[in-house]
């Protein structure tokens, strides 16, 4: 279990997950990277810029 | 042979419920929820204009249901009457209403304020207001606590739905203190009923923004009684059927952060099992959206922050003839009942899906 | 948190069930259909570009449901595996999914031809013929009897199961020996599935009476082998996301009346319990509609005889991405594995409802 | 002060035109088009229900024109009279209509066919059949050469244009002499007309694919007059305001290709200035698409070859009340005249466009 | 052969245009209204995808005309170079394109605000930062006196444009001092461009009331420069193609009566061509509707007071690809080159329409 | 001026063109193969098969 840097929720990390892996947030859908592994520590993921919208 | 109005439902529901204005479009999501509650069992649906025909006739999702309308006059005791008539019906109807049934749900705004002089400021006055004070507002996220019991319950307007839970939980964080709050809604033409004359013929209706209710719409009042705070309100018609959109713009006095307002969202919704939140995120729908909940009980709610000017901005989305109106119902007779919160009312919205 | 996803049922069942290509429109709606269901509980659901990542955030409505996709090949074992890829993988993965689940149900088109050759004469040949013997079309109303303990079934193409509906009671009362048929088909923008290119935007999309298989359709290979007969197809993309609505015009070689007509689809139809004959009656919906059973696992079928020459026209609705995929899947296995044919799929749908 | 309604023209003009049924849909486009027509100068626009209103009161579009609706009995001489009032309207007006008006031009079923006993077997007979002789169907593409100083002209019906342009160039190469032609239309909720009741309004209109005219449609009776074919028609309303799509299953006698087809399309329509042949190419627009020409005098026209079974389709577009109704009405009036052909109906059509 | 694409007007044109970016929905529009331009003549319509594909393969509305996309690479000196293409493009090519060309019209972001320091605040920075101070804002509600003899002039943002055409009557009034001012848009898919992604397909983009700009939009600064103020501004997609509507919530310091505001727009608008102002009235349109300026360079521009508060509510409404950005800068052009303001853009919209 | 091979309409070639270049009919809007220079020959293109429609 670690904890979203947006909403503060708890963040399930897998057992294999790997340092750089993106996850989204259940709670908020952000983008989280793993950044550490033991303990697991998650970042915000750089934005994609995705072209959403207009 | 349709497989819907299933049988066993209603042979193992004791609760009979009964639906007054049932041709129209909050009735006959009435009928729909109703058919597939495992507690009620639906005794009579009335219409005057389709009095003798199948529910089906009217409604074709309801074809399989073996249902007729009877007469409104022909109304049969009941343990529950959901009333969704226009307003002024449910005034003059209570009395004999209330006789027939030990809990009655309207769905009009006739029971949602609380005090006569109210309906004298923002409506026509009130012809039965020695019911006013029993009456409990149906919205179980602002009224759990007071819906155990009612028996008579109003059901909350479909905007004044939408924009209280967009700020509710900014509400009871103390956040709307002295705040200014614009808001500006844009609803589908089903709000309007089945009724609708050339200004909702399709060809004149599809694909407008027409802004409706520019200023001075009814529902300010619920929201002000509800929320304790005065709203400047604007709603527009977009070219949806189903749906209720809010964005209510906040001034807040002091700065807030996003963070802050996920923990305030949380407090407020963490265990509601209808209000869902969704504010940034990824993918195509990232924000409230009416399309994503249609069809549900649920709503959805979410916020920005304005780097700018700390305005903080919400976004509530809602289906008007379930959130905002049948389901609203159901879940607060739910309540008032003592039935399971969510008993009929778990389906699922559609993905994809069009403008429903 | 929401109240979907519902624990309960998943506990108490028993039948485990994934999905591969749930990140798509028909592999969604097969999620939203599984986790509704008494028997089935959700095991992985397959996507390459969204795995990790939860199913809620490409499939709005599945908010409340605690799953992330997974890769497709790192697939378990399962009682039941659904498949809703593109056409071509289901042939590639037989032999593993076959040895992963005791049942397949695949989406696709790549079992519902009987033989090898009509795969090269409609598609570009096969890879895995060995198994299309093995493989039971999947639509009830064809193959009830042929499905229970089937261990491949294959989920019929969305315009086909709207044509043969429409034709089957015709089929089978032989008015279709010798006769001529043009069947004109409007469909949904789901059809395309979820990728999409220039033409499925919304802008170039939206509005269209677009002739996209003037003539050459492949589901005409499989109306063909279900109903014995060659047809003239056209079909045209309308303005909705959901929805196949086939008109079919049969000359037949003598007289028929509505009469008759009724009495021949009640045969084939009066204990379906996902069909509904609609043809003519009174209201705003006198023969058959999508938008009345979007989201839904019905069809409506119907009929009109042409006094001038004797011609039929029948009329048939289906939601494509229900009764015309996952719905019409689900259907199938519930016969399949003996459970109760109408299991998970006693949604209602709406009214009033845009275009859904 | 709005830019249109420009007075230069207005001036320069020397033709006065009024008319009839302004406040409608199709007299509403009539008003467009003759605003800004370099011969006409309008001079009444009569509507009973909006008597004294500016026209931009019931047609935004023409909020920039000085000009008000009068009232039908108030009609002053005139030199083109355009009506556009319900069937039955002009039979009953025909006489006085032509007193006043040295050209009348009726929009209405009232004129189209050529003998009494054609209205008594479609229609409910006719009050007016001495006038039948002296009118001119008005699509100058079957009509060019009756139509210069016609006096009466009789506008096609929106359907039968759309049907009519599709197959024409195949009557005219003689493939339709024993041919059996099914005709399957889609149109938008404008060919019903201003008025409108609870079937037509957003709610329950929208996302539909309604067969609203299953066999039987009357504009059949238009159809065969002028094609000299007798052809099985069915009419679905699909969900936009403006257009209807002509999709024509020809079964010709003999093997016919796509390259004779477009010498047979070129031989027709080579000169024609409103005729646009599309089949097949390249982009998102490959056969005829009603939002393409929306707005405008023109159709589309396209056709495919079936190589399973030498079937032809056909498919055609136009925008129901240009080309369908009040285009093709100033088109034959400018023919009738000595015009120019294409004066006053020069109008681009618009990319991107939703659902016009 | 069609009737468009006037040969007359051609030749009788002396001043030539090119567009780049001409295969776009902005560049497409620009083609329609020049090619129907008195003064202009095309000379090259630039796309790299498309070149020497006919411009009819892309804009199925410009099918008759006889014109071929060219390279951008490829131009040729011409007296007016309009460009549309993305932010970005003509900060690179504007040197080469002010050589080419006398008068270079841009319709992307690149030269609308007037310091280097604003792109760095709003944009990624300017790369020809030079050329800033001789551009001139295109919309000529603002810009008139300073457009003749303008020779690089800059297209303002479709939002912006809303919402500065909504307000500027205010603000010249004085009205804006100190005012608080919330603008909430509500605009169609093809302010995206021809491009787009998974969240423009037709399935997800249908229906929504998406806040795909909840705060933060580039388009602020624009509104910032022209009217002096800053605003909290939110954007929200919603199911049409074109249109934006602007409504602004603005809390004046004082009271202001309707009476007032009626005065105030007269003034500012009332010899402006191209602004109606539509507020309250009678009908189905009573506030500004894109849908009924669909098409052509008209704006309307509305208001309401609350009596509750004093709030103004202003509502304006344009056509994205017109007003707010092809006929803006054909519009600018013909001031720059003292051509009629009015020239090439007389088109009327349409009644009825659905969701153009 | 050269001849299109589905419609048979009259189709400009230029004067610079270039044999494997494509151009479409201005009449059916069919891809054409310029296949010579010396007289200018088209061909249908091969379809691209795109993904339009369904
Ligand atoms: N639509 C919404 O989004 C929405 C949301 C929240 C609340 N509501 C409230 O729900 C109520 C119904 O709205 P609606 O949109 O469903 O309207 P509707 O479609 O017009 O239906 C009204 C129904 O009431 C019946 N009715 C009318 N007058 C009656 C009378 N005097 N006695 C008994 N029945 C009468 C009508 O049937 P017959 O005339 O055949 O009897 C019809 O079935 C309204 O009070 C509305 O404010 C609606
Ligand atoms: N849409 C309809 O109306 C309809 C009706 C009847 C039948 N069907 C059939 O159902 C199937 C799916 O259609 P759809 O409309 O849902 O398409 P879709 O929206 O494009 O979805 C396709 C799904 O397949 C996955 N996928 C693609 N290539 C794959 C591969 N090589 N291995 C594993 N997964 C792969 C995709 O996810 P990732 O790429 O992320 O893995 C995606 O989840 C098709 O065969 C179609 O013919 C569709
Ligand atoms: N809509 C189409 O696509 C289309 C296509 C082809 C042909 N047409 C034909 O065009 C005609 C008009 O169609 P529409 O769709 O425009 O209908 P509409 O919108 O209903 O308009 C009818 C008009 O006629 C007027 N009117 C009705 N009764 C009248 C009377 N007794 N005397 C004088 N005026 C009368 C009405 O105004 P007041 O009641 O205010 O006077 C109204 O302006 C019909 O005959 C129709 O068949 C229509
Ligand atoms: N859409 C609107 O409502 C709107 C409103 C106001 C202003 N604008 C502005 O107008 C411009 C165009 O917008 P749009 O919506 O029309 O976009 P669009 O549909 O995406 O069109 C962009 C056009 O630019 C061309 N292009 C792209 N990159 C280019 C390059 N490097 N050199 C030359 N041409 C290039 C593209 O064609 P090829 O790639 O084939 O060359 C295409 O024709 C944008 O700057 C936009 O901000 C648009
Ligand atoms: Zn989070
Ligand atoms: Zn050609």
């Amino acid at each position: 279990m670690s904890t979203c840097t947006e909403c503060g929720a708890d963040v399930a990390v897998h057992d294999d997950a790997e340092a750089g892996e993106i996850l989204d947030c259940g709670t908020c859908g952000t983008e989280l990277e793993v950044v550490d592994t033991a303990p697991p520590t998650l970042e915000r993921a750089p934005d994609l810029a995705e072209d959403w919208g207009e | 042979m349709a497989v819907t109005g299933d049988a066993t439902d209603e042979e193992s529901a004791t609760t009979t419920a009964s639906v007054v204005g049932a041709s129209g479009f909050a009735g006959g999501e009435l009928l729909r929820l109703l058919a597939g509650h495992p507690e009620f069992a639906v005794a009579q649906a009335t219409s005057r204009e389709y009095a003798n025909k199948t529910v089906g006739s009217v409604h074709p999702n309801l074809r399989g249901l073996d249902l007729r309308f009877s007469e409104p006059s022909d109304l049969d005791s009941v343990d529950v009457l959901f009333a969704a008539a226009p307003h002024g019906v449910a005034m003059e109807h209570v009395d004999a209403w209330r006789d027939a049934a030990g809990t009655v749900v309207d769905l009009s705004a006739d029971f949602r304020l609380e005090t006569e002089a109210q309906y004298d400021d923002w409506y026509d006055g009130h012809s039965a207001p020695e019911h006013l004070e029993d009456a409990v507002y149906a919205l179980p996220e602002i009224s759990r606590d007071d819906l155990p019991g009612a028996d008579l319950i109003a059901g909350g307007g479909c905007n004044a739905t939408a924009t209280i839970l967009g700020l509710l939980p900014l509400a009871e964080a103390g956040l709307l203190e002295g705040a200014h709050v614009v808001v500006d809604v844009k609803v589908g033409s089903s709000e309007g009923g089945a009724g609708g004359g050339a200004a909702s013929s399709h060809a004149e209706r599809s694909g407008v923004v027409r802004p409706y209710a520019p200023t001075g719409h009814r529902h300010e009042a619920e929201i002000e009684q509800e929320l304790g705070l005065s709203v400047s309100f604007t709603a527009h018609a977009v070219d949806m059927v189903r749906g209720a959109s809010a964005t209510c713009h906040v001034f807040p006095d002091g700065p807030v952060s996003k963070t802050d307002l996920w923990g305030t969202y949380r407090e407020t919704y963490g265990d509601e099992p209808f209000v869902e939140t969704v504010a940034g995120g990824s993918g195509v729908y990232r924000y409230p959206e009416p399309k994503a909940v249609a069809g549900t009980n649920k709503a959805e709610v979410g916020f920005e922050v304005d780097p700018e000017n700390g305005r903080v901005v919400t976004f509530s989305a809602i289906d008007n003839v379930v959130k905002g109106s049948a389901g609203q119902a159901v879940h607060a007779a739910n309540v008032a009942l003592g039935f399971a919160e969510t008993a009929g009312l778990e389906q699922y919205g559609m993905h994809p899906v069009g403008s429903p």
